[in-house]
């Protein structure tokens, strides 16, 4: 992996846009295709790419497994958090209506917020997997193939 | 009216007959690392379809969940497995015969569909209509897919992160959750 | 508080276990992580006894996700039927877990043990989901996260035989393809009604009448269903399952998953499309009764000549899973409330049955039934647990077996059926010889030499005897189950919609 | 039936879901009929995605467009309501692929193999020495 300067360039290049269209399709998913999901997924590929370019082990030391497991758990967490907040403010759970006067607004809100869970669980939960398998034993060799 | 449907027509039995010539040669190929990327096209191929059909949502979920991550995730088991299918030893008939049941059941089902496209249909009655004309009103979104998709069915949503989750916590009971390579002989491991 | 906790309390129901998993999954050892997920599924057993309670006089309590009312949005809809299953489902997690301290701490290594009781409680979540939702979507969701889970509960007990792997593998496989045929099916049915709202679905069915568009909708969601629960001759990828998987991992899955799959094949049929939709009544009649009988017997007799003994019980379960679908492939309110207190019936006892194999593999490290030589000296109180719940398994008075054959059989002969009643009569015949085989080597025959075998843990034997007193308890009395599954049966009749005036 | 088949309409009206159909039993095939562990979990995709196809075309509308509100009146939108479900089932599906390929994984590293057919031939010796053992499982 040492010698690809050009893979390493295009792939510094590369990913901040990523990162900056993952930000986009999360917080643009009112208005177009896209939503927490996907933007989670493209997230995810951002430090995936990082990890294939430039070692596992220094995306892991961007990303600790263990906080990609927190965020991961975290993400589900706001989700349903939001829910218990509506519930406490005395609507069903996920009744975002309780957020704010205006119902316009308040429904809003509360999309903005369950969107946020979704794509820190699902980046967080991408990256994982991906480390899962790629550290797992040592690749077979090219022979066994 | 029936122009366009048969321009939508031609785009797909094009589509679909790539996307038919792609799954057979991942079902008759044997190199793996080919089945993978075959997969990959097979998920770009049935993207474009979907995005054909108005579902630009599932279409840009589908190419970067089939195409991205799964195909990811399939060459990091070709790293840990071995790339050569055997050739299988057991006759296909039994397969062949479920699947073409399955598949003359499946026929039987549609001859009573309604037909594809019609702006009548009882799918598009009952409660897409509520959804189309509620949205703007209720929450102000655009993208009336979000808005199902985060409010009205928000609960299926959590749920679906939940999904995530699991697979996340099965992989790490699987695989481990260190991060650390596994040292060479774990516990009571034969 | 209180008010407003009572008025969630159908959505606290699914959403406490839900928001518990993340949180214990954030646990640093796995002995605080058994802890928390004890008292949630104490919790959650509260929750539904409450539910039970609330819905025991017919009422039905409908909770509206997101304050969207149905169609539009996702409804919780908890009636007798349901209450009973997710009485069944947390009070089996809320013995399973107790339970499971010691046999994890033996088959599951320290540092994978926050994953696995996260993993079971995302299990709960996902069986309490499916139960208590009332849209045919959010079934799937659910049943997803709930076998999603399951796989990788079997697949750890990889760390005692490396088996587990392959059976897990092949659950998968087949599970998938089940939920994929199950949402063709909901695909079929909403592409006729435009709705996914169970009890919507029921109208705009009715209104809609037979076609070959519905009647595909309806193979797929059995046959999807069937894989599930085991349906004969679906039931491939249960025995290794069962067999492989940690004890507690089993002893709550037997008890619990196939019940769920049952309950929403149920509601499916009764809800959605009908008591009288004639396809449905001919594939019961033509197709599930025959199969329920093969089951009974076929299973049986291939229990008999099982070395393993969870493999014997995981047969056991396939010829339980017969009767149950006998009693619902009958059609009349007794067959049903057969099924539905035998799916009580069963959990308790085949929960207390796989609670001691567990007990067996903790003292002898093994689950062949050939090693239990002479055990009934060495472990008197999970010997005895066994033998009483295997009477409740053949079907002998005061156990609750007797109690689901009772009413099974009288179904039978309501319908004039008497070689199918015989026939019932004749399958647990079978069940003496399988169990008869364990009281043999256990009793009769002397212990190996130099065999060291002390009695299971009292934090495993309660939560056995448990299970063994319910058993005993309500196959004496048996008003409240038998009265529960009557209005259950009697509910599930008349939400079913008249069709084909 | 007859006057059904030769329908041109009835015909256009569904081809769509035939094509589907097809897509879904090679899928199917694939995952019953191959015995590389790897292979059955790409048949359970393409199975899988053609599920989603079927769903996406029983919300279009001919002459629709995607259900992104816009400002026209006469605008006709598909239906977003199977798109939202599939959102969900992808997401299931890729959680499946993880767990599946996981568990391929792991059996490799403890049989050697991921050939059903070996495999089975491993797990039957195994068997048959746990026989022999009588009893000692472990």
């Amino acid at each position: 992996m040492e010698h690809h300067s050009v893979l390493r360039v295009v792939s510094k290049l590369l990913i901040p846009p990523i990162i900056l269209y993952a930000l986009y399709v999360q917080w643009h998913g009112d208005y177009g295709p896209g939503g927490g999901f996907q933007a989670g997924v493209l997230f995810a590929v951002a430090f995936i790419l990082y990890a294939l370019v430039f070692g596992i082990d220094s995306m892991m030391k961007v990303l600790p497994p263990r906080t990609a497991h927190i965020f991961a758990g975290a993400g589900v967490l706001i989700y349903a958090g939001t829910g218990i907040v509506t519930m406490l403010l005395g609507d069903a759970f996920l009744g975002y209506n309780a957020l704010a006067h205006d119902p316009v607004h308040a429904q809003e809100w509360g999309i903005l917020a369950v969107e946020f869970g979704v794509g820190v669980s699902v980046a967080a939960v991408m990256i994982a997997l991906f480390v899962a398998f790629a550290r797992h034993n040592p690749p077979l060799k090219d022979e066994d193939w | 009216m029936t122009a366009s449907l048969i321009g939508i027509a031609v785009i797909d039995i094009l589509l679909f007959t790539f996307l038919v010539i792609t799954a057979i040669a991942i079902a008759r190929l044997r190199n793996l690392f080919a089945v993978v990327m075959l997969a990959g096209v097979f998920s770009l191929l049935s993207a474009a379809l979907l995005a054909t059909l108005d579902a630009v949502d599932v279409a840009f979920t589908e190419a970067a969940v089939g195409a991205g991550i799964s195909t990811v995730l399939l060459l990091g088991t070709l790293a840990l497995t071995g790339r050569e299918e055997k050739k299988p030893r057991h006759s296909p008939f039994l397969p062949l015969l479920v699947c073409l049941v399955t598949g003359a059941a499946l026929i039987y089902g549609t001859l009573d569909m309604p037909s594809f496209g019609a702006a009548n249909n009882p799918a598009q009655e009952h409660l897409a209509r509520e959804y189309l004309e509620r949205t703007p009103v209720e929450t102000g979104v655009p993208n009336v897919v979000t808005a199902i998709l985060a409010s009205y069915r928000g609960f299926d949503t959590l749920g679906e992160v939940l999904v995530v989750f699991t697979a996340a916590i099965a992989v790490l009971l699987l695989l481990g959750a260190s991060g650390k390579r596994p040292s060479a002989g774990r516990r009571g491991e034969e | 508080m209180l008010a407003m906790i009572e008025a969630n309390l159908p959505a606290l129901q699914v959403v406490l276990p839900l928001i518990a998993a993340p949180l214990c999954a954030m646990l640093g050892t796995g002995r605080r992580a058994w802890a928390f997920a004890t008292l949630v599924s104490f919790v959650a057993f509260a929750i539904a006894i409450s539910l039970f309670i609330a819905t025991m006089g017919g009422t039905i309590i409908s909770y509206e996700m997101g304050g969207w009312a149905p169609p539009i949005g996702i409804e919780y809809r908890v009636d007798t039927l349901n209450a009973f299953v997710l009485v069944i489902v947390s009070g089996m997690a809320a013995l399973v877990l107790p339970y499971a301290r010691r046999i994890v701490d033996y088959e599951i290594p320290a540092e994978r043990q926050v994953l696995f009781y996260t993993a079971f409680l995302l299990c709960l979540t996902g069986l309490l989901g499916v139960t208590i939702t009332g849209d045919a979507f959010n079934v799937f969701v659910f049943l997803e996260i709930s076998s999603l889970s399951t796989y990788a509960l079997i697949a750890s007990g990889a760390w005692r035989n490396k088996r587990a792997l392959t059976a897990s593998y092949n659950y998968l496989i087949m599970g998938t393809i089940g939920a994929t045929f199950f949402v063709i099916g909901i695909g079929m049915l909403y592409m006729i009604t435009g709705t996914l709202n169970m009890a919507d679905l029921g109208e705009k069915i009715a209104a809609h009448g037979d076609s070959r568009t519905l009647r595909t909708g309806f193979v797929f969601i059995l046959i999807g269903i069937g894989l599930k629960l085991a349906m004969f001759p679906l039931h491939l990828w249960l025995p290794n399952a069962y067999t492989f998987a940690p004890s507690a991992v089993t002893a709550f899955v037997a008890a619990t998953a196939t019940k769920v799959a049952v309950y929403v094949l149920l509601r499916f049929m009764f809800t959605i499309f009908g008591f009288d939709y004639a396809f449905q009544a001919a594939t019961l009649e033509n197709v599930v009764l025959p199969l329920a009988i093969v089951a009974m017997f076929a299973a049986s007799l291939v229990a008999i000549f099982q070395d393993d003994l969870k493999r014997m019980l995981a047969y056991s379960s396939i010829a339980q899973i017969g009767y149950i679908l006998l009693g619902l492939a009958f059609l009349t309110h007794t067959g049903l409330t057969a099924s539905i207190v035998h799916l009580f019936n069963h959990a308790v006892t085949k929960g207390a049955l796989f609670m001691v194999a567990g007990c067996f593999i903790y003292a002898t490290g093994s689950s062949s039934i050939t090693s239990l030589r002479g055990i009934g000296r060495d472990m008197p109180w999970t010997t005895a647990a066994f033998v009483i719940s295997g009477f409740s398994l053949i079907g002998l008075p005061l156990t609750v077996g007797f109690i689901s054959k009772w009413y099974l059989v009288q179904a039978a002969i309501e319908l004039g059926w008497w070689p199918v009643a015989l026939l019932i009569m004749g399958s647990s015949l079978l069940a003496i010889v399988y169990i008869w085989r364990v009281v043999e080597q256990a009793y009769l025959q002397p212990a190996p030499e130099g065999a060291v075998r002390r009695e299971a843990p009292l934090s495993m034997l309660v939560p056995t005897w448990i299970l063994v007193g319910l058993s005993v308890w309500f196959g004496v009395s048996a008003t409240m189950t038998v009265g529960a599954a009557s209005r259950a049966a009697t509910s599930l009749i008349s939400s079913s919609q008249i069709m084909w005036q | 039936m007859s006057e059904l088949v030769l329908d041109l309409e009835f015909i256009v009206g569904h081809y769509n879901y035939w094509m589907f159909v097809i897509l879904m039993m090679t899928g199917l095939y694939v995952t019953v009929s191959r015995g590389n562990l790897v292979k059955k979990i790409v048949g359970l995709n393409i199975f899988q995605t053609s599920v989603f196809m079927l769903y996406i075309s029983m919300g279009k509308i001919i002459g629709g467009t995607a259900p992104i509100l816009i400002d026209d009146p006469d605008a006709v939108y598909s239906n977003p309501l199977p798109h939202v479900l599939i959102l969900t089932a992808i997401v299931v599906g890729i959680a499946t692929t993880a767990l599946g390929l996981a568990l391929v994984v792991r059996i490799r590293e403890t049989y050697g193999t991921i050939e059903e057919d070996e495999l089975l031939v491993l797990e039957h010796e195994m068997e048959f020495a746990e026989a022999v053992q009588g009893g000692g499982s472990r």
